[in-house]
C-alpha cells in the first residue's frame, strides 16, 4: 500500500494528537479535575492510528476501556471528550459515559467498553447488519491480549467466519492484562494463531510501526470488503503508563518500561523514517506539535468552562419511548 | 371486528409475518429455528417466506445476543430467540450491561430497537435447566421492557409494538401456552406495551397476574364465582413499564389484592406489586396483599413434586379464602 | 474481649488468613490477584502467604467461576474473586443454573462449599459497567446464600463462616467500605450467617438496610434524633437465609418501617422486604413500608447526577419525616 | 495399547448394554412412561465406552444432555437411572433431576448437564483440583460439535492450557447441534484443529472404532496423568435417534441414517472384528445380548416398582445447612 507525504504528515500529527490527549488527560487526572478512573494508552498510538487510518468515515469501531486514541484516530472531537471526561453536560454523552463509555455514532464509533471484550458480538451485529443491508462498510473491533481470553473472543470469531462477516479483530496486544503478563494467560503462543482455529487469516504486526499496521490492516479491510470475510490482526505493543492512571505497577520494572519507550515508540520511530526520507523537517515537527498542543489546549479550556449537566439530567435518554 | 381462533403460536408467526412484510429491516436470529420454523414451531412460515432474513447460528448464545445489538444499533431491527428463557444466563452481560444500558450511557445518541424473545416457564417435566420463570431480573435492570402476555390477541399485538419499538424488549412467552387458542382480530392492530388488561371482573378481590398464570386465575376464579366470591383478574401483559393504574383503580374497588407468578416467591415480581400496593394504596387494603409464586427450589423433574412447586389453581382458591375470611 | 481499629479490607485478609491457615483446602481464585495483593488490596499478604493458594487467571469470568465450581464440588474450598460485581453477568450460568442447582438437582448427592466474593455498589464515579448492586438476581435464585456486610468485624465473622459454609455463599462488599474501619474482636470469632443486627436502637421507625447504606441511615438516625425521632437500624447483613424475626420485632416496636439499599428501586429486595413486613405485620403498621433505592437508571458517571441517582442521606431523612408526618 | 480378550468382550457388553438401555428408554418414552425430552447416544457407544475404559474409577467425567451412555459407560448403575428417568424416589437424584441431570458423585460422574457447554468451566475447576490436591486422577469433559462453539469451550481449554491440566476435552462429532449440521456452524473445519489455538494436542478418531477411540483417549490420559497436561480428542460418530426423542429430522435424510447405521456402526464393527479374531462366538455373543436384555429388564421392572417421592421432598436437599 502507497501512502503519499501528506498523509504520512497527517498520521504524524494524528498519533501526536492522540499522545498529547492522553497526556493532558494523565495531568488532568492527577489534579482530581478527572473524577473516576482512566486508562492510557500512551505508547500504542501506532495501533490505534494506523487502523483507522485506512477505514472509511461509514465503518464501525468498537472500541475498550483504553479507547481514546481509537475514537481520536477514527474522528472524535478532543473537545467534547475532555467535556465526557470531566463530566460535562456538552460532553459526548452529557457526562453519563465517561472515559470508558464514550461513543460517536455519526462517526460510526459504537462505542468504547467497560467490560472486557464487550465489543466482540458488537461488531458481528454490525458485520451482519452490513451484510443484510448489503452496504460495502466493514467493521473493525479493538481488543486487548487480556480479552483474547474471554468467551466472546471465540463466539465472535467463529461466528463472522462461518459468516465470512466483514470485520477484522484488531488485538493490541500490549503485553499485559492489567497486572497479567500475557506469557502467563495466553495459551498458544499469540493471538493471531488463533485464527487458524476459525479457517481465517491471523497476521502479527510490528505493532509500533504504524506503515506495517496500515498496510496489514489495509490487507484485512481488502479482503473484508470484498466480502471474503473477517481477520485478526495482533499489533505487538506496550503501554508506558500504568494500566489506570495510579496503577502501582509492581508487575514490572521500570527498566522494562524505559526500554520500550526507548527503542520502540511509535511516534519517534516514525518520526526518524520520515526525517530520514525527507518527508520531515525539524520545524515542520515543531509546528505541528504546537498546533495539537494548541488544539488540545483549546479543547480543554472549553470543555473546562462548559456547565455541568443538572443533576435531572440523569432521568434521561433511557428510552426512546419512556 | 371479525375474529379468527388462533394459538399463541400462530399468532407470534402472523405477527412477525406483519411486521417483517412491513419492515425489510425486520429479521429473526437464533438456533435452530429453519429447519423447523423454531423448535416449537414458533415461526411458521417464516423461514420459506424470508430466507434471508431467518438466520440459524451456532451455539453461542452471547454473541447471538451482542450480535442482535450490534445489528440494532446500525439500522436494523433483530428479534433475537433466546431458545430456552434459561439461557439468558449466558448471555447477561450483553443483556444487561450492553443492551440495556448502551443509549443511556452514551447519551442518548444510539437506539436499540431488539426484541429478544423467550420461552419461559415450566410443567413440562424438563428439569431445572429448561423451566425457569426470570422475569424478575429485567425488571430490576434499567433500560429494559418487559412483555409477558398470555392469551394470543395480546401475542401478537404485543408482539407487533415490540418489533416497532425503539427501545430493548424483553418478549417471554410461556412454553405451555404455545397451544393455547384465543381469538384474534382479522383486522390489523397493535396492543400498546405498558397496559394491563382485565380479564374477568369482580368485586371481591383483585388478582394481579401475567402469563401462564392468567388462566390459573381464571380457573381460580370461576370456582370462588360457585362460593360467591368474585375475583377480578388483572392480566399486566407487561411488566415494564408497568401499568400500574390499572392495578390501583381495582385495588381501590376490591380492597383485597393477591398477586400470583410462576417464578419463584422470594425476590420474585409480586414483592414488587405487593410493595407499590402497600406504599400507594395503604389505606384501600382490607387485608395484606398475599403472593403466590413458586417454592423456593429449583424446578424439580418428578411430576409429583414438580406440581408441588409451581403454583396451583387450587393454592390460589385457598388463599383467596384466607384473605376474604380475614376480614 | 479486646478489640483492635481494623478496615473492612484488613477484616476480609484476616479472615482468610485465618481460614486458609486452619484449612488447606481453602484457596483464591480470580483476575490480577497476586500483583497488589488483589486490585483493592483486599488479599494483603495472602499471595505472599500462600504461594500456591492465591492464583491468577486469565479474563475468563465464565470459567474462573465454573472452575471454582467444579474445584468445590472435588473436595476444594474456592473463593472466587469475581473482579467487580458487575461481571457477575458474564457468569450468570455458572452461578444460576450450576452452581445454585447442582446440589438440589442431584438429589443431595454433592455440596458446593464455594464463596463467590464480588465488590459492589457505586459512589466511584466508575461509571455504568462499575458501580452496580445486583444482590437481587441472587435472592431471587434459590440455591445461594447472600452476605452483604458493612463493617470490619462482620466482614470477618461472616467471610470466616462463610468459608466453612458447605453451601455457596456469594459475598458483596462496597467497594466504598473497604477503608472504613471499626472494632475487631481480637480472639477468633465467627457471625452466623442469617443473623441481622441492630445497630443502633430506636423507638419510632425502623431502618431496614445492609451494606454501605448502613452508614447513611446510621446518619441520617443521628440527624433525625435531633429532631427527637428515634430511629432504629437493623442492619441485615444476611439477605438469604433472611433474619425475619430480627425486622418483626422491631417493626412491632416501631411501627413504622423504611427499606434502604443502594440498587434500583423496581424490583430491588426492598420490594422483597417491604411485601413480607406487609403481609405478616400487616396489623403493626402504622403507616405503609417504604423504601428507598437507586433511581431506576444505570449508574451515570459525571459526579452530580450519580449522587443524584444513588440515595444519599437527606433522601433517608426525610422519608422518615414523610412516614411520620403521616401519622 | 493393548486390549486383551477379556476386555474386549467387556468393551462390547458395555456397548450393548449402552445401546440396550438407550432402546429401552426410547420404547418407554414412546409409551409415555418418561416424563419430559431425553436424548439418545444409539450409534455413538464407540466414543462413551472407549473413552470411559481408559480411565480410573476416581477419575472425573462431566456430562451433556446426551448422557445415558457416559454415565453406563462410567459405571452406573441403570436401575437408579432408569428410576431417575421415571421421576423415581430411588432414582439416582430421587427423581429431582431426570435424564438431563443424573450424576454419580461417588463414581466421579460430575454429572449431565441440560446446558450445552455447562461441563467445560467444571473440569477444569476438577483438573485444578486435582493438582491443588496433589492427586493423578484426571478429569474429561465430553461434549457435543454444537458446543464446541460456546464461549466456554475456549476460556476452560485456555485456561487447562496455561495450567497444564490433566483433563481431555472429548467431543463426539455427530455431526449435527440439534438441527444444525456442523458444516454450518463450525468454522476451521474440525474441533481438533481448534487444539492449535491453545498449543496443546488435538486429534481426530473414527469415532465408531472403539479401539481407535480407546487408543487415542488412553494417549491423551497418559498425558494428563504425568502433568503434561490437556488434549482434544474428536470422535467422529453419527446418532440414529433424533436430537431428542419426536425429534421430526427435517434437517437430514432417512437414507443418510440409514446408510450410516449400515456402513458405521460402532457395535457391528466391533462384533465383527471379534468374531474374525475368534475372540467372539455367535454363541457368547447371543449369551451377551441375552444377559444384558435381562439385566436392563430387572432395571426397569425394579424401577417401575419403586414408589414416587413425596412431593414436600421437593423442599429438600437445597442446602447443606439450610
Ligand atoms: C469482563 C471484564 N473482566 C475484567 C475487567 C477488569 N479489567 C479492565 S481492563 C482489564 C485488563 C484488560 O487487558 P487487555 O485486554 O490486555 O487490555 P489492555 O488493558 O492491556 O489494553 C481488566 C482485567 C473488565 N473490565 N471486564
Ligand atoms: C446453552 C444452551 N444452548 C442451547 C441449548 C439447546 N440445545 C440442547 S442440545 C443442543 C444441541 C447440542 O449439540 P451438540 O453439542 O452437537 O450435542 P449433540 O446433541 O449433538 O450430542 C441444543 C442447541 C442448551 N441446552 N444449552
Ligand atoms: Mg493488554
Ligand atoms: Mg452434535
Amino acid at each position: 500500500m502507497k501512502t503519499s507525504k501528506k498523509e504520512k504528515l497527517s498520521l504524524l500529527e494524528k498519533m501526536l494528537m492522540v499522545r498529547a490527549f492522553e497526556e493532558k488527560a494523565g495531568e488532568l487526572f492527577q489534579q482530581n479535575l478527572i473524577p473516576g478512573f482512566i486508562h492510557l494508552s500512551i505508547g500504542e498510538e501506532a495501533s490505534s492510528v494506523g487502523t483507522c487510518s485506512v477505514l472509511r468515515p461509514d465503518d464501525y469501531v468498537a472500541s475498550t476501556h483504553r479507547g481514546h486514541g481509537h475514537l481520536i484516530a477514527k474522528g472524535a472531537d478532543p473537545q467534547l471528550m475532555f467535556a465526557e471526561l470531566f463530566g460535562k453536560a456538552t460532553g459526548y454523552c452529557k457526562g453519563k459515559g465517561g472515559s470508558m463509555h464514550i461513543a460517536d455514532f455519526s462517526l460510526g464509533i459504537l462505542g468504547a467498553n467497560g467490560v472486557v471484550g464487550g465489543g466482540f458480538p458488537i461488531i458481528v451485529g454490525a458485520g451482519l447488519s452490513i451484510k443484510l443491508r448489503n452496504t460495502d462498510q466493514i467493521g473493525v473491533v479493538f481488543f486487548g491480549d487480556g480479552a483474547a481470553n474471554r468467551g466472546t473472543f471465540h463466539e465472535a470469531a467463529n461466528m463472522a467466519a462461518i459468516w465470512k462477516l466483514p470485520v477484522i479483530f484488531v488485538c493490541e496486544n500490549n503485553l499485559y492484562a492489567s497486572t497479567t503478563p500475557v506469557a502467563y494467560s495466553l495459551a498458544g503462543g499469540s493471538v493471531a494463531a488463533r485464527a487458524s482455529a476459525y479457517g481465517i487469516p491471523g497476521h502479527i504486526t510490528d505493532g509500533n510501526d504504524i506503515l506495517e499496521v496500515r498496510k496489514i490492516v489495509a490487507r484485512a479491510v481488502k479482503r473484508a470488503r470484498e466480502g471474503k470475510g473477517p481477520s485478526i490482526v495482533e499489533n505487538r505493543t506496550y503501554r508506558y503508563r500504568g494500566h489506570f492512571e495510579g496503577d502501582p505497577q509492581k508487575y514490572r520494572s521500570k527498566q522494562e518500561v524505559e526500554s520500550f519507550r526507548k527503542k520502540h515508540d511509535p511516534i519517534e520511530k516514525f518520526k526518524r523514517i520520515l526525517k530520514k526520507e525527507g518527508t520531515l523537517s525539524d520545524r515542520r515537527y515543531e509546528d505541528m506539535r504546537e498546533k495539537v498542543a494548541l488544539k488540545i489546549e483549546e479543547a480543554v479550556r472549553s470543555a473546562q468552562e462548559a456547565p455541568l449537566p443538572d443533576p435531572e439530567e440523569a432521568l434521561d435518554d433511557l428510552f426512546v419511548n419512556p | 371486528m371479525t375474529h379468527r381462533i388462533m394459538s399463541c403460536s400462530e399468532a407470534l408467526a402472523e405477527a412477525l409475518l406483519e411486521e417483517m412484510e412491513r419492515d425489510d429491516s425486520v429479521f429473526i436470529i437464533g438456533e435452530d429455528i429453519r429447519a423447523h420454523d423454531g423448535i416449537f414451531g414458533q415461526f411458521r412460515g417464516l423461514p420459506k417466506r424470508f430466507p434471508a432474513r431467518v438466520i440459524d447460528t451456532p451455539i453461542s448464545e452471547t454473541c447471538i445476543v451482542g450480535a442482535g445489538l450490534g445489528a440494532a444499533l446500525t439500522g436494523m431491527r433483530p428479534l433475537v430467540d433466546m431458545h430456552f428463557a434459561d439461557f439468558f444466563t449466558t448471555a447477561m452481560d450483553e443483556i444487561v450491561n450492553q443492551t440495556a444500558k448502551i443509549r443511556y450511557m452514551f447519551g442518548g445518541q444510539a437506539k436499540v430497537p431488539m426484541v429478544i424473545w423467550a420461552p419461559d416457564g415450566g410443567g413440562l417435566r424438563a428439569g431445572a435447566h429448561h423451566s425457569q420463570s426470570l422475569e424478575s431480573w429485567f425488571v430490576h435492570t434499567p433500560g429494559l421492557k418487559v412483555v409477558v402476555p398470555s392469551e394470543p390477541a395480546d401475542v401478537k399485538g404485543l408482539m407487533k409494538s415490540a418489533i416497532r419499538d425503539d427501545d430493548p424488549v424483553i418478549f417471554f412467552q410461556h412454553k405451555k401456552l404455545f397451544a393455547q387458542t384465543g381469538h384474534v382480530p382479522q383486522e390489523e392492530y397493535l396492543i400498546p406495551i405498558g397496559k394491563g388488561e382485565i380479564k374477568r371482573e369482580g368485586a371481591h378481590i383483585t388478582l394481579i397476574t401475567y402469563s401462564r398464570m392468567t388462566y390459573l386465575c381464571l380457573e381460580a376464579a370461576d370456582l370462588l364465582a360457585q362460593e360467591d366470591i368474585e375475583a377480578e383478574v388483572i392480566d399486566l401483559r407487561t411488566l415494564k413499564p408497568l401499568d400500574f393504574d390499572i392495578i390501583s383503580r381495582s385495588v381501590k374497588k376490591t380492597y383485597n389484592a393477591l398477586v400470583v407468578h410462576e417464578a419463584c416467591l422470594t425476590g420474585g415480581f409480586g414483592a414488587e406489586i405487593a410493595a407499590r400496593i402497600g406504599e400507594e394504596l395503604f389505606d384501600y387494603l382490607d387485608a395484606p396483599v398475599a403472593r403466590i409464586g413458586a417454592k423456593d427450589v429449583p424446578v424439580p423433574f418428578s411430576p409429583v413434586m414438580e406440581d408441588f412447586v409451581l403454583p396451583q389453581v387450587a393454592d390460589i382458591v385457598e388463599s383467596v379464602r384466607k384473605i376474604l375470611n380475614r376480614q
